[in-house]
């Protein structure tokens, strides 16, 4: 997986599960280019954390039509976009559609997403759960996700490590992976060529798509879980990388950052279970926190 | 046309020559005030049944005062576009004012939504943002569809009314989504004139196509400015006066949002919205925030207050870009 | 035809034949709605007339994108459009695709019009001369008056009185009139309903189109010129409407905002031959000026 | 999908999905430093055969330094954009750039270019000034086509590339433009940083849409600021840099047109090409202004002079909307 940056600064012992997703996309982020980031949340930590220790000059848009801002940290609660904060010192403030054209032109390289439900072809589900539309529960629906998932050239997508979010089939398709999985399939829905999903972050493990079978394989797993507790994880069996890398843990640089200057308030640290190396290396989860 | 594939959705009819005649016989190009209070705002131009937009959320720059109104005024059978929405969907519905809703994105805390689709009282069709400022988008270029690379083999498209038909000059497959021309829109901007020309500073969703594929335009504004300093800095004018059908004024309009530049959002007034959402709580909000006042500036007055308003705008330090 | 309002001023006795077609087009300038005006030219000059005297509250944008400018003049020769003086005091600068996006949303009342060559139903030649593509000669091409002639409710025609330039057929279409002359021919060639020509002004009458036939009918003439006189210089025998109005001469007062205020460089003062009247009343043509 | 009807020009072959792959692989997201002398960006980013589109006309914000360094460098067989022009057609095909033109208008008072069609050394296809723009805005969109209200039925749309085809959703007929996608576009703004991020201040033509329509991009700018500036007031940035591969500093690059706020035209200049035109005189007149000076500087220098400039920059009186 050589699109993963040799993490910077010392190994740290403890941090949360949902840093630690921050710490290994951010180390996927490539400098130089351009990512349609969801608004709010883990994806823009990411990339924000990686501007400062791995990708100085990757660029970041929102769906609102704000391009390569500098925001001002911490944003309020809620107030994630069409605001002073998360836009300020922006190249240039466009709209909706301005940015959904830039994208369909081929200017957005990657996309990074979160998801509630992912399938073995990188579909997305963020609207559904259960079975649409009698049965189940309405979520919050696509918002931007369709348009970053269909026009920029690579998604990233970041996903909890559980069972009920890695299903084999999504409850409802949302914004689309590898659709059936089958050659061409997006092409033959009036998708962009040569686009699709790219990467699969959680907080144990990065997967990609094999090129022939689209189907999500598991390439790299966190120090402190096996790959047998991945899969426990997962409600259909990845295909398994020949060698899986085991990453390496945030590093206390990683986590100063993100602490002390990305996210004071702490919605991230906060979230999913405390991970702990004790002094003969070995890893532990603490309780939940979630 | 071969149409390869088509969603199921019911759409609002696509008519853009009818929606020319509308223009030609209902909107002024004459430099006429428009400037009315925001109960004459809503009793004149929101009808029950009306397909409704509303530009940005609850947090940021949406036209909360108007929404407000809508709802005071118990306005119903309204058919809503939840595009980059958050709690206002919800609201909307708990408060009985809606059918219909084009959904691109809400945030579903609670159940009311579930429920009324549930009670069959509420239709839902399937969106994401971007497909529905596209559909606006072609909406406001007076076309009857807008050709996109977007939202195909989902199932959001299979419950859309989006179509997929060949391309004539490629003969690729594409995607078609119907245009859309709302019969009313409410905007919330920095700066309007009488006239209704209108400034809005900073990124936006869809204002400038919400504010010209719809028939029926009301804007509320931060600030009232001459007719003049548009002519000064025309560069600066994001919608053209001949598109808007009333302004209200409406100083705070987008509370408990921000208004970049003007003043901050107010964190603990979204988080009572989310609340009520959570814990199907909307009736007490509603009459804290909508029925048991009269007026926005009731609101603003009894239960905001010009200490905490005070610091609102103490917070808005921001101001680059906000300025013409 | 209820719609040209009565000369302010007293009558003139001496004027130019570009400068009464001026004139008698901004008599025909309704108050309060919007002309999408062909950038330089009469069609500026009737609307920048009829707003200092019969129509205050009409408002023009031209093809650059400019709405409702009050400009400075005089403007610079050949600088028409994208420029400071022509867009000064505008409420609103867009551009070419923005406006065009307004007028095919019905928000543009009127159009006015240059035309070398015009037919019967309308139809308006500015590209060639001759027999296309083989003999002849181009000239400039339609610019902005297609999307004008299209999406405009209504089409104002100016042309000079020349058997030429009324011919039965025009050598190319350049931008639509009412096409074939039958019923729903712009509507079926994909043109906006009820759409199409208005009026046509030259500097000796005023045409507009008989409703079931869409041909051209002769509805005024000038003070100056007999119906024959009219006839004889027209390739095509128009309708005549069973009472032809005898328009009113130019008057001193529109005279002198034409002179001293929008043309002051004379561009229009000087194209055409010069009427004058006599003590007797009697109307006669001074040398040609052109 | 139905063609009713179609039109019978050639056109530049319409590929999104090529053009992305061009957008992805030749255009920089990262913010690199653009800035070349004006024959660097010519002899780099214009080649023989190109599709090429300029923006706006000799007497208004056009990007005449780069038209001079175009016909200086002696490029061949260009296909251009003739849209909101006077001159310049005639100029180019006089000094032997061009093969093919889509034609919106352009001033023909000489005999340049019908003699050019007759010799069989140009051919010219028919469109109008807003469907070019509009061809352009289905091209800076990323889409294959636009449906449009315009141009059916007349003999422009006969020799054009148009298509009429029945929408999908009213079943009407609607007239059908393939979208542009320019080799190469040269646009002249006020402001611009190294790495392309340009304001235009006014009215324009189809700068934003030519600029992101094109697979390679020149800006000509009066003044190179800060990327600072951009990052104070982002809501003035008309084009982002990353459509944008050279940037030229080329003060005075609209000469002898007008860039509004900074300089008037030069009527007497402008009436030259005229005059050159009208006399069939155009070779005198490219030696003169073209081939017998090095640069747009040493053009300035020698045929236009301080006394002259001076007086051009006097006469730019209005300022309003045309500073940030």
């Amino acid at each position: 997986m050589n699109e993963m940056k040799k993490a910077v600064g010392t190994p740290a012992t403890t941090f949360s599960e949902r840093e630690y997703e921050i710490c290994v996309a951010a180390r996927m982020i490539e400098d130089g280019k351009s990512y349609w980031v969801a608004i709010g949340g883990g994806p823009l930590y990411a990339v924000l954390l990686a501007q400062r220790l791995y990708a100085p000059s990757a660029m970041y848009v929102t769906e609102d039509g704000v391009i390569g801002p500098e925001p001002l940290l911490p944003l309020d609660p809620l107030v994630i976009g069409v605001a002073s904060r998360p836009n300020y010192r922006a190249l240039m403030w466009s709209t909706m559609n301005g940015l959904t054209e830039h994208a369909q032109l081929g200017h957005m390289d990657y996309g990074i997403l979160n998801s509630l439900q992912v399938d073995p072809y990188g579909n997305i589900n963020s609207t559904w759960v259960g079975a649409y539309p009698e049965e189940g529960r309405r979520m919050n629906g696509p918002g931007g996700a369709d348009a970053i998932a269909s026009a920029c050239w690579r998604v990233l997508l970041m996903v909890d490590q559980q069972k009920r979010k890695f299903v084999p089939e999504v409850d409802f398709i949302s914004s689309p992976g590898f659709l059936d999985g089958s050659p061409g399939a997006r092409e033959k829905a009036g998708l962009p060529r040569n686009t699709g999903p790219w990467r699969v972050a959680t907080p144990w493990a990065v997967f990609d798509h094999d090129e022939d079978s689209r189907h999500l394989r598991l390439i790299a797993r966190a120090p402190f879980v096996t790959v047998d507790q991945i899969l426990a994880e997962m409600d259909f069996r990845p295909l398994l990388a020949d060698e899986i890398e085991v990453l390496e843990p945030a590093t206390e640089e990683e986590l100063l950052i993100l602490r002390s200057e990305l996210d004071v308030t702490g919605q991230n640290t906060g979230v999913g279970r405390w991970v702990a190396q004790a002094e003969d290396g070995s890893w532990s989860f603490a309780e939940d926190n979630g | 046309m071969d149409v390869l594939t088509e969603g199921t959705a019911e759409y609002l009819k696509v008519d853009p020559d009818g929606f020319r005649e509308w223009v030609r016989d209902h909107k002024s190009r004459a430099l006429v005030s428009k400037l009315v209070s925001e109960q004459e705002a809503v009793e004149r131009l929101v009808a029950d049944g009306d397909y409704f937009v509303f530009d940005c959320a609850e947090a940021m720059r949406g036209p909360m005062s108007l929404i407000r109104e809508i709802i005071r005024q118990r306005k119903k059978d309204l058919w809503i576009a939840g595009k980059f929405t958050f709690f206002i969907p919800s609201m909307l519905v708990a408060a009985g004012c809606v059918s219909k809703a084009d959904m691109g994105f809400f945030l579903g805390w609670g159940s009311v939504i579930n429920k009324a689709v549930q009670e069959g009282t509420l239709k839902v069709y399937e969106y994401g943002n971007t497909v529905m400022t596209m559909r606006l988008k072609a909406g406001a270029m007076g076309l009857p569809y807008m050709p996109m690379r977007i939202l195909g083999g989902t199932d959001t498209f299979r419950y859309s009314a989006g179509k997929i038909i060949d391309d004539p000059f490629t003969g690729e497959p594409m995607v078609a989504m119907p245009a859309l021309n709302p019969d009313v829109a409410v905007i919330h901007v920095h700066q309007a004139d009488v006239y209704g020309n209108a400034r809005v500073f900073g990124t936006g969703i869809a204002h400038v196509e919400s504010a010209l594929a719809s028939r029926k335009v009301i804007i509320s504004t931060e600030e009232i400015i001459e007719t003049e300093e548009f002519r000064r800095d025309p560069g600066r004018t994001s919608i053209p006066y001949y598109a808007v059908d009333a302004v209200v004024h409406a100083p705070f309009g987008a509370y408990p949002g921000e208004c970049a530049g003007y003043y901050a959002s107010d964190p603990g007034a979204i988080i009572e919205m989310g609340a009520a959402d959570k814990l199907d709580a909307w009736d007490a909000y509603l009459e804290k925030w909508v029925y048991g006042v009269a007026s926005q500036d009731e609101m603003m007055e009894e239960l905001v207050g010009m200490t905490k308003l005070r610091g609102l705008i103490q917070r808005a330090t921001i101001k680059e870009g906000y300025r013409a």
